[in-house]
């Protein structure tokens, strides 16, 4: 294992640290707890979003806290969900009393984590309301199983959600946008290489040097299948293919693209990417209204990207466009 | 042996078992999911036994709870919630309560299981902790029913909880991270289930000592 | 080789194609040249920046065209300087006829091409001067020798002396603060990995499982020594007494502090460097300014950092805080 | 053989001997480099090669420009400049002529040379492609002087480009990319020098086949 580390114990707790010491102006941390708020937290009368998850997927989500996105990122250990006491303590410093909306990823863990914190800041009088996202479409969706899993549409929801909370709207509204947001943001990735977890020290799986992992999610846990490596624009047909037997885009329609890096895939690759996306789309008529490349939603070192893909009506494009000013997200209104 | 003392010995016993079974229960953990369930229960357990000396002298309730409420706060994952919730469930039965009854303990047994459903909406059959911890409940419940002594009744409950963690083997998972695996997870057994029928064994293993 | 690509030949090409698809609000490319230059180019009356270098180390320099940094970035093929015709070409497109200045990191290659395309632009009646960025302090600096290279300082004196030629500064004062930046600026590297280029297809060093490079460039060349890997604090302290025994920071100086990955490693880990950084500068009660984490500076999938200081004025510091508005490097205004 | 037709036959033979040793200089420069002085100069000189059709009735001066300005444009990295001011200021002496004498020649090479300390900066001892080139513009002038045949006088050139080249092996790199590695360059002989001598070998060997 090759890490800048000190102790793999300890990776959460000194990230957080040098999160902190790096952003003071956006962040501060709850004393005693791995939990990010906005600096000025709570913002009076704003509805406030909360999210987290295992750590290990930076920027997301300590990098996404600030104006227009969220109020609070809990981090739990490397991979695993936070505990319902530690998102309790991030319900109880954001709320400014108009309600807090959860924003869970679709894993058996984070949901019943999230829902007994909900449940506990509910009994204090909060009001408390939670989506999940399931934008995974390499998992089938079933009501009968976990369904898909929640990854980098993820970043799309704390976007557009926090500008909505940001504009003033109440918890329902908020709520339902995001809502719209999960409803219409669908993602599929691959990978080139495993990653390792810290405190594990070996891979979590092995590839063979010709080989790659479709489908898979952001745990370094296998993928749906594992193919030969094949061009970046065979891998970008096969992400869009599967996305787009999940979600009917017509022509004429405007979507944002998100091209995600996994942690290890230099930028030039998910530009590359990138360019066989515009062209399928352009090919197809559907219109692109923004496009996100970079490392948003991580799997440590792990070197492969995912492509998302959110189907827009003038609401989510106003809400996409809107001003945020996060560690890791940064965009000037238009 | 007061019915306090002995809870407080079954929990350290399980604790000290799932310890030894860490490596065992990460390593199936590895097989379907994301090699943490071991970790992650050991956590847990560890905390509850230092929390233990703390309450000895407290009603089962208390007991219960302060196990419950260290689970959810020190496992995490899908585990975490589920047996603190299982642990929470149960202590709501006896909550003041010194000493207990073998009623007493049907209806724990009852009121865990149906947290854990409500808790993980996963049922019999999805290749989860409830694989094994149904059977063993109606097990225990006919012993029970039929008169039969406690030890007796974990007996066939950590049987039945020992075939349900075999028929894990066979089927695919339908909730938890195993799920995404689809039919590539059968043949595997389940860490929850497995998890689930050491601590019975466990229960039972102190019971028999005790007598 | 691992990696996303279609052809190892056109990588630049196609990445080129990803980045103008992706954010053409920011960056048009100049037709049948590897320049991409501001979309709204030239900015009338403004003193135009042009950088560049070999390609690899996005977001540098592509990502960093637009309000407040550069004019137009030139991309050569990977690790190679971009020849003076297609310097020129950025020269000529991005003059606002208030002159040039180019920055330019400190290789014999990429000093010599950018130099042969200002001779090139001044005889077409252009006014062009130049700087040399020379941050890196694992090679030792002599007039004798090519001195030290210029390596993820340079992001620094694109922020300063952009913010300078942004508020209308004249070509004379731009250069005269980008001098001051590259005066005040140090760096210095290490790395867990090698990288591929991919028209080698083959690492450019071998590293054991329990080996790092220190002191190494940008362009996948052996560092100055090999050494068995540290934890993350004896790492960052190495890298910052190499600094220090380069240049003099004093009690209460303030500072700049750039964490910056070199493509292939996790923010989690060069976080856990900042908590130490910034550690070791409380202690000498050096008073940090601005932090920045993350890839701004990298060699393709090479796993490693290097970690900047610069000190600061009060004229760098309202230069450093000035708003910039571009792909990989968006700040709002204080 | 008319000197125009003489220096396309020279250039193209260059063109050639560069393509033949494409690996080796690469090689080279892996060593104390970053690999792709081979890589670099082929690409040069493959687009000189298809350019040379085009001015072969042209004079010695728009030839040597138009070499000039295809390397300067396509080589990169530090030798295209170099190579092509060289060629640049070749071109500069024969500005024009369509037949050069002995003197240009030695004037030729001067200026070359000249262009490359001004352009890089370097000087003798640097191990840079000014150790081949100086000793041999030296040999070769002494030679013309002697009034030796431009055959002889471009064969001890030659050779003392190859003295050159084993020197650099002797010597720690000042300029280029080989000099961040100090000390560790020595024992490796520099890609640039090599690729100067290949060049001052082909001058030769094509002189001598055209007598
Ligand atoms: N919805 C559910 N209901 C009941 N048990 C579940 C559910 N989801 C997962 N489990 C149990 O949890 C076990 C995994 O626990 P653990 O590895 O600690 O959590 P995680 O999957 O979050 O890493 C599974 O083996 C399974 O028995
Ligand atoms: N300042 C200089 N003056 C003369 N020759 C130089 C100088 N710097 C480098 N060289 C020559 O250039 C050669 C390297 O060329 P090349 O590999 O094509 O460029 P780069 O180093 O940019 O990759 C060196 O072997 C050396 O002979
Ligand atoms: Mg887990
Ligand atoms: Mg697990
Ligand atoms: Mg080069
Ligand atoms: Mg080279």
């Amino acid at each position: 294992m090759k890490k800048i580390i000190n102790n793999p114990e300890s990776v959460v707790e000194e990230m957080l640290e040098g999160i902190v010491n790096a952003h003071p102006e956006y962040v501060k941390r709850l004393e005693g707890f791995n939990v990010l708020v906005r600096a000025d937290a709570p913002v009076k009368g704003k509805v406030a979003l909360v999210s987290g998850g295992g750590s290990g997927h930076e920027p997301s989500h300590g990098g996404y806290v600030g104006k227009g996105m969220l109020d609070a990122a809990v981090a739990g250990e490397v991979f695993t969900s936070p505990t319902p006491d530690q998102v309790f303590e991030a319900i109880k410093a954001v709320d400014g009393g108009s309600g807090v909306l959860l924003v869970i990823k679709n894993y058996t863990g984070d949901v019943m984590n999230f829902e007994m914190a909900a449940e506990m800041a509910e009994m204090e009088g909060i009001k408390v309301d939670s989506v999940i996202v399931n934008d995974d479409v390499a998992v089938e969706n079933s009501t009968y199983t976990t369904g898909r899993r929640g990854i980098a549409g993820t970043v799309f929801v704390h976007k557009i959600a926090g500008a909505a909370a940001d504009k003033g709207l109440e918890l329902k509204e908020v709520k339902r946008i995001a809502e719209k947001v999960i409803n219409n943001v669908r993602t599929m990735g691959m990978s080139l290489t495993p990653c390792t977890v810290p405190a594990a020290g070996k891979p979590s799986f092995e590839l063979a040097e010709d080989e790659m992992e479709v489908g898979l999610g952001i745990h370094g846990e296998p993928g749906t299948h594992r193919d030969k490596i094949k061009t970046a624009d065979e891998i970008t047909e096969h992400l869009l293919e599967k996305i787009f037997n999940d979600i009917e885009v017509n022509e004429k329609d405007e979507v944002a693209v998100m091209v995600n890096g996994l942690g290890g895939t230099p930028l030039m690759e998910l530009y590359i990417v990138n360019r066989k996306v515009k062209d399928i789309l352009q090919e197809k008529g559907i219109k692109v209204y923004k496009t996100f490349v970079g490392n948003f939603m991580t799997s440590l070192e792990m070197a492969g990207c995912s492509v998302s893909i959110l189907k827009l009506d003038d609401e989510l494009k106003e809400l996409l466009s809107a001003k945020a000013d996060t560690i890791a997200f940064k965009q000037f209104e238009e | 042996m007061k019915s306090t003392e002995l809870m407080i010995k079954i929990i350290d016993n399980i604790a000290t078992t799932i310890h030894e079974n860490k490596e065992y229960l990460t390593e199936l953990d590895a097989k379907i999911g994301d090699s943490d369930h071991g970790i992650n229960m050991d956590k847990g357990f560890k905390m509850v036994q230092e929390k233990l000396h703390a309450v000895k002298d407290k009603d089962c309730g208390t007991i219960l709870k302060t196990v419950a409420m260290t689970l959810v706060s020190t496992v995490g994952g899908a585990s975490g919630p589920l047996y603190g919730t299982a642990f929470l469930k149960a202590a709501s039965v006896v909550s003041d309560k010194k000493e207990i009854n073998k009623d007493d303990i049907v209806k724990m047994f009852e009121e865990a299981i149906m947290g854990i459903k409500m808790r993980g909406k996963a049922n019999k059959g999805d290749k989860t902790m409830l694989d094994a911890l149904i059977p063993a409940y109606e097990e225990l419940k006919k012993s029970i029913e039929n008169n039969e002594t406690i030890i007796e009744a974990f007996d066939k409950g950590q049987k039945a909880a020992y075939e349900g963690v075999e028929y894990t083997k066979k089927i695919a998972a339908k909730k938890g991270r195993a799920s995404y695996l689809g039919e590539r997870s059968i043949g595997h057994q389940d860490p929850g289930a497995t998890s689930s029928y050491l601590m019975l064994k466990a229960i039972y293993d102190t019971l028999k000592e005790a007598k």
